[in-house]
């Protein structure tokens, strides 16, 4: 459809960023499921953040044990109840989160940039940079992530630091793949041979001119990453093989409560619940986004 | 028929008789494979394949006299022969209990003087010799030269076959989750009242599975490895009742004694201060109170004059103060135990949250188990402190200092103290060249309250083993050796069928 | 025929994309996109480049600007080689081009100023002229000084191509490729955007490489015009001539079957059979005369030769049977 | 002739994958710290004994002489010795994958007999409460880690229900050896036992219900969206305008343009369908290959980790050559062009 | 060329006053408003304007397949005398691709791509076969599609009916798509902008054919273009349409002889001359946003004869010989004075 009916009729004081700024926000505001996410994403930014502060019982985090009080069902004083050593779920739970965003800062941190890298490379020269760069990955993406990480994890011996790195160097590929399409579709776009014809140089096409156009497709692809992130940390702790005690990880928390059903649920189904959360929250926010940035990111 | 059902936490590894190293190992080849002799719960040596034996007076000669009777799972009788090649066979695949027999018996030391009398000639003196017999287990010697591929001594064959005399036969196995034995109503032995007809064992390690299992009537017996609530659980349950007996199994703090900061006499003497042995063994594990390296089964061998040891962050402050490592901030510490079992972490946490009072900086590595065997072999590797239990793996005291503490043993699990004192060395080897029984009984107490005094060791606990199991279940009795005491020919279903 | 140097020569050009088949993707053949294709621009002149879908147009434009490199033949600007020319500033800034869709020719993540300035970056313009020179820009094809902040989807396709047209004068080139730049415009925007271009070629004294098949425009466009199909040209001369006199009767029918709004115009067509079928794919190219499968006047030589290009008048040339090398004037 | 070549290079880039994956996956093997020897040795073998079996393994040769006769090996089948279970990975993976595969294939066809329709019924009713419905139940189904799934399964249907067996594949008191096809549901109808066959069943559901959850949550949504995109095609338009009844138009001619993206997708969500299975089969007690990995995994048995990874690869990779396979039936630009457009 | 008048038993299609409007960000656009428009057996109609004008908008809402959020359609839309609007859901279904059918305009996306052409032409015929009534054998039907297709000249059909549309060229395709606009011989087709999306020369064989089978089989078509020259060629009557307003009507002859809208004057302005001449200039600004389209009359911010009136919408004015123009200038008064 042409966007001429669209075009500048609006107040000539508002800037046009504004207002395209403006216009998405109306949009995202409409789509409920994605300000559930925004509410859940901020929800537990915040509680982990103010940890410290939020939770009852900050101790419980680290080296405390109170095996008077183990197993306690859930209660005013302890709204989640307590484990096998008599720690406050409830807290730990909040400080799970540090260790889940920590987990996504971490992996997003290091693979983003480095699949983005190798993804805008593959896309825009082609030949043999194409061929090595995406076959490497396509080895990568036959490997199930989880098991990988399982195998990579087990040769470094299980922390949560192994964890992260075998993550993160699973993590690439998906990336690479996505910008690499993005980009593959890109770089005969008109505006691109545009600015080969005006003489820009190949890192000003690549950096400003294919980058800046993928930013909507990797944000998106962040947000939903963040989920699955978590999701996949949660499984490698869940099999042992992440942060190690008494470090609060959701996964782990989950898997030694599991010990205890069906009597003491509360130690494994709440923390369960929060990852559960956690992993909702990211993806409804990355759903929504992607409507508003209307892009493909499988 | 009647069908036992019990759950082992470990797959089994392999079930070849010259193969088996590990407790679950054990629980199958003591039921599918007979040795001469065997052990009962105190501890003594009784016949088996073997009605009697003796020795000869310098104890390097030992005479064997086979039953008459005995047959394999396929029929064929059990000939001296076949002895002399279960011998042969398992020191030359040298794996398995043959490191026992290193030094003691060679390949050509064991000879056939008639189809049913077997002479082992042993290379020296070795106290201990008798208890570890049991460990050897006789295969049909036919069955397996029909199945040699490129001299392996057929282990393929072995790997997946039962070639036993034992009471019970392989009926199926399906590796990592269940093995199936079947009765063999010729055993040598016979059968009493009320027999178990069928065997299950089911590999999971999951308590919440093992509850479930119960629940649904599925489970006659769990494995002793069983978290509290689970027995807890089941004792709930009417079918169930929970059997518990003292072990010969001792569980340990083991402090590496090379390595910063735990070579400081002091800083071993604060953390076992630091321990709380009280709420251990009550609320975590139960277990009896161990006083020394010695668990108290071994009665005559046993010092009794040892204190029970006690918790005291106090005491554990002043030891600390004493140490070369003290006033330097707090001390690093890596602690160790294994991966996914619940009351070693519970430990390990309540170990850090007590010594980082007293002033360590405590890290806890939890690694399956494979790995802690891996890491216990090289001092630079051992962690400072290891959660370990040790039991003896034949019926004699020397299982427990030998192993442990000897400087020829250094480098396994079992010995994560890396203690290299030749005065203990001395003492063990002493007493294994003694056949006086008195005369070992006086080394080994002193041997005890040398190595208490070393404190190479938090002593934890001594465990109890555990079992909940169906009321109609009888027979059940702890033997001091390996996993013994799953030789289900010594139990029976009380209930009828 | 002047003396001067033709501003841009191109000489027996061809280019050949492969066609790779089969289990290993071997290339089984080419697609003869541009085939032996010679033609010379002249400065200060409108050279129109017509023909369907699919004959090589936008091919011989992005080899002519250098996005792509030929297979063989030689095009000289200004006399130079542009192989030595070729990747340099100094030819990249005399050859610019304006492409066909307005929609995808401008980066809708950057404002209009950043399109702008990135010629002039990397052109070597002082920092502090960028801005200026932008306003100018802007104002040489007619937009407000305000629209250096807005972004492309705030635009017209109109207004989008005025700012690519500005992008491509930005470095003061002396040949404009324009590849279908009104293709995508209604014809009231189109009638607007040509008329920027007439005044700019006046006051810059610009030649132009117009590419287009829409046949009216050209006819009011051009100066001279060169017919292609399936990668050959088959008709070349002064706008005027071939559109009064056709010789090749692919000319004739393309002509012929342009819709006109008036009976005088009706009147201008010429009374020829249609063209029958569509363009064959330019990897499968009839044996002699391409266009002998669709030529209503095809007779026997069209199936077996391939026709020379001959003269038929005054700087007037065709490439048909009906025009044997010696009936040249 | 060019969908056949298409295959075909399909197939050897798949081969060429595999080869990748095997010399990754042998890095990550012998850079792990730990002695494969000792560890088959038992703990209290003594260090001499160690090395002997060290030569016997040739781990003391070169690492690429190692690879090569890994390969070799692989080549013929061999994937080495278990230290664990003391016999050749082979020979345990053939008990183990039929064991996974039924579970796969079980999540599979919940996944897709469940996931399609909702997918459908979304895209149909838009923005209306079935698609709300449809798009909840399939996100959480996304989200939810599914080992939380087959606890909270566990708790509920088994535990307080009491309504289906949480662990194993058949009941202990069936004695049942699936050695036909090594899947239980279909051994037993090959011989005929109904019990066997509702008893394993019954086992099936719950680890499958669990795995099932996310696919059939990732395939609701591609159908969904897929489904919405062709509706905005023109030829979905020119149905309507040419009286196709809407249900013709709907499960015709815009479902089966939509399988293309929905499949296509599909094939690299198996990747994570598989990494889930890890997590499952060991909530279930299932005695499938993951189990057997990460106990391999935990005991550092690096024969069978790579076995397991291989074969796991090799099942991805399989699984996408047949994708591949199938788009070519859906879609007939790839049969004539030989090509994915 | 066939002059039909407009009065051969009533038009075949009525359109009184149609208003559209879709609910959008910002706020709802009004694209249709007030859109007449009549086309009678036998006769050619063609709907001319601008890009983004409405013509596919009242196309689509003729065929009844606008999306109905977010557009809203008021007014009344009469096919064979029964009111479409508001007929029921099932009867409206079976008029479709039977009595009133239509060509789509792009050859390259209105067929489907995993389907036969064979399987989606026969299910065309199946199914209005079925809402009529009329009882076929599958090889009947399949004869009346080669019969079809043998008529818009694709050579071999048979072997067209087995071919998926990647195997066809673009104008095959467009010949197909004519032809299944045709196999339920329909008495009334939209043409909405057909083979655009091809070569001149191409399109000039398609549209030729199209007039062809229109005249043999008597239809009446109603053709939309932005091609003033297409218009000329192919119709008998004119509708030019600016921001969803018809803003003049009448035979082709007469417009094309004297234009009389500034509008559609400034728009023959703007189109390049086969003959040369290069007299011609576009058209100030661009059209209006359709949630704040100006007042009155669409046109007048952009013409140059705007005056105050042109703040009130204005009727429809008789200029005559069966042409009339929407604008003040050709108010009656005005004209006589
Ligand atoms: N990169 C390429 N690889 C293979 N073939 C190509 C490539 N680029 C163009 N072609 C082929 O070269 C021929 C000429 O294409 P080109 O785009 O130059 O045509 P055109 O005359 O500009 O057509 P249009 O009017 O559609 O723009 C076409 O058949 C096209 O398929
Ligand atoms: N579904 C819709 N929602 C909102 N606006 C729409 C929708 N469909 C069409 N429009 C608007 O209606 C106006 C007219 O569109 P229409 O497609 O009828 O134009 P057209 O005359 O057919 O143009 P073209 O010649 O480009 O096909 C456009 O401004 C368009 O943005
Ligand atoms: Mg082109
Ligand atoms: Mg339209």
């Amino acid at each position: 459809m042409s966007d001429l009916a669209l075009s500048p009729s609006a107040t000539p004081d508002e800037s046009s960023r504004h207002r395209a700024w403006r216009r998405g926000w109306y949009r995202f505001r409409r789509n409920p499921a994605a300000v559930a996410g925004l509410v859940l994403v901020v929800l537990v930014v915040v509680a982990a953040l103010g940890a410290p502060w939020l939770a009852p019982s900050p101790e419980s985090a680290g080296t405390f044990v109170n095996f008077g009080e183990r197993h306690q069902p859930p209660s005013l004083h302890h709204l989640f109840g307590t484990d096998n050593v008599g720690r406050d779920v409830f807290s730990r739970v909040l400080y799970g989160y540090r260790v889940s965003l920590l987990l996504v800062v971490f992996v997003l941190g290091l693979s983003v940039p480095f699949g983005v890298l190798l993804g805008l490379l593959a896309g825009y020269y082609g030949g043999w940079i194409e061929t090595v760069i995406m076959r490497i990955t396509d080895i990568f993406l036959a490997i199930p992530a989880l098991v990988m990480a399982l195998a990579i994890t087990a040769a470094l011996s299980p922390s949560l630091m192994n964890g992260m790195i075998a993550i993160s160097l699973l993590w690439w590929n998906w990336h690479t793949r996505l910008i690499y399409t993005t980009v593959h579709a890109l770089r005969h776009e008109e505006y691109v041979e545009a600015a080969k014809i005006a003489g820009a140089s190949d890192a000003h096409i690549l950096f400003r001119e294919i980058l800046p156009n993928c930013i909507s497709v990797i944000s998106v692809k962040v947000t939903l990453d963040a989920g699955f992130v978590i999701l996949i940390g949660a499984g490698l702790s869940f099999l042992g093989l992440g942060a190690q005690p008494p470090t609060p990880d959701l996964g782990t928390m989950v898997a030694s409560g599991a010990n205890y059903l069906p009597e003491d649920w509360w130690e494994s189904v709440l923390p369960g619940l929060a990852i559960l959360f956690a992993i909702l929250g990211f993806n409804l926010l990355g759903d929504g986004l992607r409507d508003l940035l209307d892009v493909e990111v499988s | 028929a009647t069908t036992v059902t019990l759950n082992v936490v470990q797959i089994f590894g392999t079930i070849d008789p010259a193969k088996v190293t590990d407790y679950t190992g054990y629980m199958a080849a003591v039921n599918l494979y007979d040795g001469l002799v065997t052990v009962d719960k105190d501890g003594a040596i009784q016949p088996l394949l073997a009605s009697s034996w003796e020795a000869s007076p310098d104890a390097t000669t030992y005479t064997f006299h086979l039953r008459p009777n005995a047959t394999f799972h396929n029929g064929a009788p059990v000939t001296a022969d076949d002895v002399v090649y279960s011998v042969k066979r398992l020191l030359a695949i040298d794996q398995g209990p043959s490191y026992l027999f290193k030094g003691v018996l060679g390949p050509d030391s064991v000879t056939a003087s008639d189809a049913h009398t077997v002479v082992f000639h042993l290379q020296k003196v070795f106290s201990p010799f008798l208890a570890t017999v049991p460990l050897i287990f006789v295969v049909d010697s036919k069955t397996v030269q029909a199945n040699v591929k490129d001299g392996d001594w057929g282990q393929a064959y072995v790997a997946d076959h039962d070639v036993g005399s034992g009471p019970y036969m392989l009926e199926s196995w399906t590796r990592g989750s269940e093995m199936r034995l079947k009765r063999f109503d010729n055993y040598a032995l016979g059968w009493g009242k009320d027999p178990i007809d069928n065997l299950r064992f089911v590999v999971t390690n999951d308590e919440a599975t093992v509850r479930s299992l119960a629940a649904s009537g599925e489970l006659t017996m769990t494995s002793e490895f069983q978290a509290n609530e689970t027995y807890t659980a089941l004792a709930k349950m009417s079918r169930f009742r929970v059997v518990e007996q003292p072990t010969g199994t001792a569980f340990y703090l083991k402090m590496n004694t090379q390595v910063a900061p735990t070579d400081d006499l002091h800083v071993r003497k604060a953390i076992a201060c630091a321990t709380d042995y009280a709420t251990i063994r009550t609320t975590i594990y139960p277990g009896d109170a161990l006083a020394g390296p010695l668990p108290a089964v071994f009665k005559s061998d046993y010092l009794d004059t040892l204190k029970e040891p006690s918790f005291d962050l106090n005491c554990a402050k002043d030891e600390l103060a004493k140490s070369a490592y003290a006033g330097k901030g707090p001390i690093p510490l890596t602690f160790t135990y294994v991966a996914g079992a619940s009351f070693e972490e519970e430990i390990g946490l309540l170990m850090k949250s007590n010594l980082e009072k007293v002033g360590f900086k405590v890290s806890l590595d939890p690694e399956p188990w494979n790995r802690i065997t891996e890491i216990a072999s090289k001092v630079s590797t051992t962690p400072n402190v290891t959660e370990v239990f040790f039991g003896a793996t034949y019926a004699s005291p020397d299982s427990m200092f030998f192993t442990q503490y000897d400087s020829a043993a250094s480098g396994t699990w079992s010995s994560m103290e890396w203690l290299n004192n030749p005065d203990v060395d001395k003492m063990i080897a002493d007493a294994r060249a003694t056949t006086d029984p008195a005369q070992q009984a006086a080394i080994y107490k002193k041997l005890q309250q040398t190595i208490v005094d070393l404190q190479p060791d938090a002593f934890l606990l001594v465990q109890k083993v555990r079992h909940a199991m169906d009321k109609c279940l009888t027979g059940y009795n702890y033997v001091p050796v390996q996993s013994f005491d799953y030789n289900f020919h010594n139990y029976s279903w009380t209930c009828g069928n | 025929m002047s003396t001067e140097v033709p501003l841009l020569q191109v000489e027996d050009l061809t280019k050949l994309f492969p066609i790779r088949r089969g289990l290993f993707q071997r290339v089984i053949g080419h697609v003869r996109a541009i085939d032996g294709v010679g033609f010379d621009i002249r400065r200060g002149e409108i050279f129109g480049l017509a023909g369907e879908s699919g004959s090589g147009k936008s091919t011989l434009a992005r080899i002519v600007v250098g996005l792509d490199g030929a297979s063989s033949g030689r095009i000289r600007f200004v006399g130079e080689d542009v192989h030595t020319l070729r990747g340099t500033r100094g030819f990249r800034r005399r050859v610019q081009m304006v492409f066909q869709n307005p929609g995808s020719s401008l980066n809708p993540r950057r404002s209009i100023e950043q399109t702008l300035s990135v010629p002039l970056r990397f052109h070597g313009i002082a920092p502090s002229a960028i801005a200026p020179r932008v306003r100018e820009l802007l104002e040489m094809v007619e937009l407000p000084a305000s629209f250096r902040a807005k972004y492309p989807f705030e635009l017209s396709g109109g207004q989008k191509q005025r700012v690519a047209i500005a992008r491509a004068l930005a470095v003061e080139p002396e040949l404009l490729v324009l590849d279908e730049p009104t293709s995508a415009l209604d014809v009231s925007v189109q009638a607007k955007v040509i008329e920027l271009l007439m005044r700019i070629r006046n006051e810059l004294d610009l030649s132009y490489l117009f590419i287009s098949h829409d046949l009216s425009l050209m006819r009011n466009f051009t100066t001279r015009i060169a017919v292609m199909y399936l990668g050959k040209l088959c008709e070349m001369g002064f706008t005027g001539d071939v559109f009064d006199h056709p010789a090749h009767p692919y000319t004739q029918g393309l002509i012929s079957s342009v819709p006109v709004v008036s009976e005088e115009e009706a009147a201008l067509k010429p009374a020829v059979e249609r063209i029958r079928g569509e363009i064959p794919s330019p990897a499968n190219v009839p044996p002699g005369c391409s266009f002998h499968t669709r030529c209503p006047a095809a007779f026997r030589p069209c199936r077996i030769d391939d026709p020379a290009f001959v003269q038929v008048g005054f700087e007037h040339r065709t490439r048909c049977h009906l025009f044997p090398r010696d009936s040249t004037a | 002739m060019e969908y056949f070549f298409f295959i075909v290079r399909r197939l050897m880039w798949s081969l060429l994958v595999l080869v990748g994956l095997s010399i990754v996956i042998f890095m990550i093997a012998r850079v792990v710290p730990g002695d494969p020897a000792r560890i088959a040795l038992g703990p209290l073998a003594t260090t001499e004994q160690v090395a002997n079996l060290r030569h016997k393994m040739g781990l003391d040769r070169p690492l690429y002489v190692q690879y090569a006769v890994y390969i070799g090996g692989l080549v013929r089948g061999d994937f080495g010795q278990s230290l664990l279970t003391q016999r050749s990975v082979a020979l345990d993976l053939r008990t183990a994958f039929p064991a996974t595969l039924e579970l796969v294939l079980a999540t599979i066809v919940i996944a897709t007999l469940l996931g399609i329709p909702t997918g459908v019924l979304a895209a149909r009713f838009k923005d209306t409460w079935v698609d709300n419905i449809g798009r909840v139940v399939s996100l959480l189904g996304v989200v939810t880690p599914s080992f939380f799934i087959a606890l909270l399964l566990q708790l509920l249907v088994g535990y307080y229900l009491h309504f289906l067996p949480v662990n194993g594949r058949l009941d202990p008191s069936v004695s049942f050896t699936p050695d036909i096809t090594g899947l239980v549901l279909v051994d037993a109808l090959i011989r005929g036992q109904p019990g066997v066959w509702f008893d394993g069943l019954r086992h099936l559901l719950l680890p499958a219900i669990s795995l099932a959850a996310a696919s059939l949550g990732q395939i609701a949504r591609i159908t969904r969206s897929s489904m919405i995109d062709v509706s905005r095609k023109d030829y979905v338009e020119a149905a309507r305008a040419f009286g196709i009844p809407d249900l013709v138009t709907t499960f015709k001619y815009m479902l089966k343009p939509s399988f293309i993206p929905t499949l296509t997708i599909l094939g690299l969500e198996f990747a994570s369908l598989l990494g889930n299975a890890f997590l499952v089969e060991m909530v279930f007690g299932w005695p499938g290959m993951a189990a057997y990995g990460v106990r391999a995994i935990l005991h550092k048995d690096f024969n069978a980790i790579m076995g397991v990874v291989m074969i796991t690869g090799a099942f991805f990779v399989f699984v996408n050559l047949l994708i591949d396979v199938l788009l070519g039936t859906v879609d007939p630009r790839i049969r004539i062009r030989g090509a994915r457009s | 060329m066939t002059v039909s008048g407009p009065n051969k038993g009533g038009p075949v299609l009525r359109v009184d006053d149609l208003r559209v409007a879709f609910s959008t960000f910002d706020g709802v656009a009004d694209v249709l408003s007030g859109v007449d428009l009549e086309v009678h057996p036998g006769q050619r109609v063609g709907l001319v304007g601008e890009s983004g004008c409405g013509k596919s908008v009242t196309m689509r809402a003729i065929m009844g397949i606008l999306a109905s959020p977010p557009a809203r359609v008021r007014g009344r839309i009469t096919f064979a005398g029964e009111e479409l609007l508001t007929m029921g859901r099932a009867q409206r279904q079976a008029l479709k691709g039977t009595a009133m059918s239509m060509v789509f305009q792009d050859p390259m996306t209105a067929l489907n791509p995993v389907f036969r052409i064979g399987e989606q032409l026969t299910d065309v015929v199946r199914w209005a076969d079925r809402r009529r009534g009329l009882r076929r054998t599958a090889s009947e039907r399949r004869a009346r599609i080669l019969e079809v297709l043998g008529q818009v000249r694709l050579p071999d059909p048979e072997r067209i009916f087995d071919a998926y549309p990647v195997q066809l060229s673009g104008g095959m395709r467009q010949r197909v798509l004519i032809a299944m606009a045709l196999l339920n011989r329909p008495r009334f087709l939209i043409a909405d902008e057909p083979g655009t999306a091809l070569d001149v020369t191409t399109q000039d064989e398609i549209l030729r054919l199209l007039n062809e089978l229109v005249r043999d089989e008597g239809l009446a078509l109603l053709m939309i273009t932005h091609n003033l020259g297409v218009v000329r060629e192919m119709t008998d009557y004119v509708y030019v349409m600016y921001a969803g307003n018809v803003v003049e009507h009448g035979t082709t002859d007469a417009i094309f002889a004297a234009p009389a809208h500034p509008y559609t004057r400034a728009l023959f302005a703007c189109v390049p001359k086969l003959s040369g001449g290069r007299a011609y200039a576009g058209i100030e600004g661009t059209l209006p946003d359709y949630t704040r389209p100006p007042e009155g009359c669409r046109f007048h911010p952009r013409c140059p004869h705007a005056e105050a009136r042109c703040f009130e919408r204005p009727p429809s004015f008789d200029l005559g010989e069966q042409h009339h123009s929407a604008c003040w200038l050709h108010a009656p008064t005005e004209a006589k004075s």
